[in-house]
């Protein structure tokens, strides 16, 4: 077991890499170098390499509004996942820890129901008794809840399981504390880096979304760049790589902040709140 | 006037008798342990004064009010747990004035404050580490300090030393007698543990299955048990007979004797355990197959004492 | 804290399941009720009820098609996957620890990337490269490999976890066993709940996925139903019921086995590996 | 012959040296502990003979054979690890008999064995449940019988207590005791605890940063310790003055005197605790600031002895 597994891993995770850097390098090329697909070869690798397409895609006024849409639709998904997901947590840990299994079976349902099953009912039937909500783009928020849920509830979970919540609780009250003050001064304040975390899970979920978006014909930025790809295959792709090391520069920068504010003795829990 | 009292206090979960008519009195800077398997209620008490748990029936006495009735964040108690309790988010300064920022005090006055008590219990240079960056032992020296900052009116200590290493143990538990004696701070102390609970205590409260089995010094308890079960969860004890009559004698109280035709007792000795200062000798009986075990001072032991061998064991002089 | 704690979490409960439930119900009317969406309404909750719609769908040629398609692509991406994250996972486990931020971070990737980036870019360059691979249906298993890759490594990594795998492993090579032993012998006897609910999420992941085949162009089920919809909106929707049901029973039963396998000292695992 | 030998075992690992110039030899039968803090190589040592790591240079000699180069599969080294390191997917029975599977031994003959050990351990009712179903204690007297099951050359145990609780770790040390005296098999054993090496060795061999620092009987490291690291580390020690000389006393072997005028030493108490059987007066030297302490039978100190009391102290008669 022990000499096998001093190769092992350099050789899988250098298929890893191979298997996520190939195609980056490639949608790289194929975004930047006006050369035609046919010809991209090893001989051309470094000519000819622009931004061109892309900066036509971001002065795109359609490609503005997708985006202000996905964004006003992702800032109210995670308000609303937010507001209803911190007091569940963290009373399901406090008082209830035996409902906490449900809780997680019920937030793990949406992963379970196909997106179109979900979006081909909950519209069908809004759509005879509500159908003003189904007109506005914020009909997206309850599906991107839904779909985000178990995400925050995972993020906010391992964050108070790091923290041995009652004993806290309890030391923070026998201080003086009144309820409200320790959910101020010591809960909230130690569940930030998880906060943060979920939210920006429910970004990405929000901004890589197509399914529901499509099928309830939403201008959301997905949705632009599938339109995109027909008209202007180069832009369409140079922003889904935007996009791509844009949130992996995010996700790296809340995995130090995990990182940081973990103490040492919990590293196995740094990044299980952002691994799906 | 007691600083403490419990008068008559029960509580039932869920069918299970907690506590049961429980009473207890705490003078003025007393230290007393509550002590007892687990399960024996000695933490319901404890949570019950904190305000954590209501009783059922009964009052909380402190400085002569009844404060059953009060949420815990009005009773103005220092609490200690058995896990490391600090705010992860907050650096031990801060987690020691913490109880002064909840009642108000002004920044400077605060931080003063702090260090006195990072001072008392001599960490005053850890001020600005985080919780995770200092040892468990010091981290329970800190939770110390901030139980104290707002000079509570009792000291609650919930297990304190259950999580810490034999060494760190010994010397956390110094320093909360320390700290109990300097500042003259009334303690609860609840324990599983024997030693701890001796070497610590004014007073013992020895409990089981929901009630008080005996309250008394630690020499008291240990010399004059109340019941068996006291004799037998306070040190080790053997059962003997001296004619009809079974007696209860510590092993430091047995004396292993080769010459003494006449001893009391005859047996076979089984093993021989060195520990250093002390030895501790197990034996069986001749006429009676209960094994018995003897302690002594190392020194006094000497080569002839082997196992398999037949030996006479007399009751010690007093 | 404690008394609000009370009541809370039954009110936050009994809104999820409201949240959860209504959606349902009004669905299985849509779907199942023979009455025009319209006149849906109280007074006519228990009439007309009719599986006809289903059975039609079931019934189609086309269903079965997209239906042998789709699960030929979840099988041969479930070998795939756990040919590559059994020994990955293992291997970070027990010769590098230090690997596994890099390993969990590179399967975290596929959840950060777009889908619809991934497609663009990675069918761009297929196309150009191997045509050939593009056209058979088999060319969605790497894609599904991928989206399903952090589900798979989340759920080895939480059932390795449980386990102390260096002491085993130690254990029974003290005991005599070879290598080889210790793997069929003491680790896959262990991980089998780990990797049953590793094979379920992905063949859900490869069930319920719609954008990938969309843009591919591949006649899977989520395809089908998208169709379906237009043609046969009732059977669709009937359909979407009946995977949801069937799944949700699956993950219950996947449920039960991890906690019946488990010791009683880890509740809070059992279910971890469930949760995305 | 030695029935397991290291000879000049060295291993660094990544610039730190674990382990140098390792050498001991246990004889047949015999139960030898490697004590140290940790750190210190034991565990290395220990890893060493069983193969799971591999020594830099020096051999591992197991009946007149080196056996360094052989996989740990190979090795036929009975293990108990500090974690319960039960099969959990097998019941108590199956994981009794796994290494007779290995081995290819018929079923039959496999169930009687395991049989035979878990009589051994005194769990023989248990065989049917799963690791999970049955207390820690148990758990590591069935990892006993599993490793013993092969009748192994050595029995390897690393620090097999520590996951314990009080009274359980005192069972599980006696039946270990127990096992090796009664089936004469060689036994390396693996702690920090002073007290549980004193109990339970033949031999006890002190290490202190990868070096032996003192190998013999716990008597022997105890009363005549080689270093002051040894004497420190193995029970308490005082360090006193005579004259001019330094000496280092064991605190049982001081006593105190109220009437002698002409005591070796003077000085203040400062603490009395009571443990019990035994009694540890803690004093501040007069002429020295040395805090020391003197260990006594409780019954032997009577109420005259208070805090503040200034009293003598002389060497114990031999």
């Amino acid at each position: 077991m022990k000499r096998v597994g001093k190769a092992w891993p350099y050789i899988f995770i250098a298929l890893a890499i191979i298997f996520f850097i190939a195609p980056l390098l490639s949608m790289a090329r194929f975004a930047f170098q006006r050369i035609p697909v046919i010809s991209l070869g090893k001989n051309n690798l470094f000519k000819k390499w622009t931004a061109d397409g892309l900066l036509v895609t971001l002065r795109d006024p359609e490609f503005k509004h997708s985006l202000s849409v996905s964004l006003k639709v992702a800032f109210f998904t995670v308000i609303v996942l937010l507001l209803m997901m911190i007091p569940t947590t963290l009373l399901v840990h406090l008082s209830t820890p035996r409902w906490r299994g449900l809780v997680e079976t019920v937030t793990i349902l949406p992963y379970v129901v196909p997106p179109i099953a979900l979006v081909v009912g909950v519209s069908g039937t809004y759509r005879s008794i509500a159908p003003w909500f189904l007109a506005s783009n914020y009909s997206l928020v309850p599906f991107y809840a839904i779909l985000a849920m178990p995400f925050t509830f995972r993020s906010l979970d391992v964050g108070i399981k790091a923290l041995d919540l009652r004993t806290l609780v309890d030391a923070a009250r026998s201080l003086g504390s009144s309820s409200l003050r320790v959910m101020w001064n010591v809960l909230l304040p130690n569940l930030r880096t998880s906060i943060v975390n979920a939210t920006f899970l429910t970004i990405t979920v929000v901004l890589g979304e197509f399914t529901i978006a499509s099928l309830l014909l939403k201008r959301t930025l997905p949705m632009y760049m599938a339109q995109e790809q027909g008209r202007e295959p180069q832009g369409a792709l140079g922003l889904g790589l935007l996009i791509l090391v844009l949130t992996t520069l995010l996700f790296t920068l809340v995995g130090m902040m995990r990182r940081k504010n973990s103490a040492s003795n919990v590293p196995q829990q740094i990044n299980s709140g952002m691994v799906p | 006037m007691s600083a403490l009292e419990f008068i008559n206090v029960s509580k039932n979960f869920g069918g299970v008798q907690a506590l049961e008519g429980f009473g207890l009195a705490l003078a003025q800077g007393e230290l007393v342990t509550l002590l007892g398997p687990s399960g024996c209620g000695k933490t319901t008490a404890l949570r019950i004064a904190a305000g954590f748990e209501t009783s059922d029936s009964g009052s909380i006495v402190v400085n002569s009010t009844d404060i059953a009735a009060r949420p815990a964040h009005q009773r103005h108690m220092g609490m200690v747990f058995q896990s490391y309790s600090l705010f992860p988010h907050l650096n031990v300064r801060d987690n020691v004035s913490f109880g002064l920022r909840v009642r108000g005090i002004h920044s400077d006055e605060r931080r003063k404050r702090a260090e006195e008590m990072l001072d008392l219990v001599r960490l005053s240079d850890l001020g600005h580490r985080m919780p995770h960056q200092i040892s468990g032992g010091q981290q329970q020296r800190v939770a110390l300090a901030r139980a104290l900052a707002t000079e509570p009116h009792v000291l609650l200590l919930d297990e304190p030393l259950s999580a810490l290493d034999a060494k760190i143990r010994v010397e956390v538990r110094d320093e909360i007698r320390r700290l109990n004696r300097d500042l003259g701070v009334t303690t609860l102390f609840v324990t599983h543990d024997q030693d701890e609970a001796m070497s610590i205590s004014d007073r013992i409260c020895v409990m089981n299955n929901g009630v008080i089995e005996q309250v008394g010094s630690p020499r008291d308890v240990y010399n004059n048990p109340s019941s068996s079960f006291v004799a037998h969860f306070v040190g080790s004890i053997n059962t003997l007979h001296k004619g009809n009559t079974r007696i209860l004698i510590r092993p430091e109280n047995l004396v292993l004797t080769t010459h003494d035709e006449n001893a009391q007792w005859r047996g076979v000795i089984t093993d021989i355990t060195f520990v250093g200062a002390f030895t501790k000798i197990s034996l069986r009986l001749e006429n009676d197959d209960t094994p018995i075990s003897v302690l002594a001072i190392s020194a006094q032991i000497d080569n002839s004492i082997t196992i398999g061998l037949n030996i006479g064991i007399n009751e010690a002089a007093q």
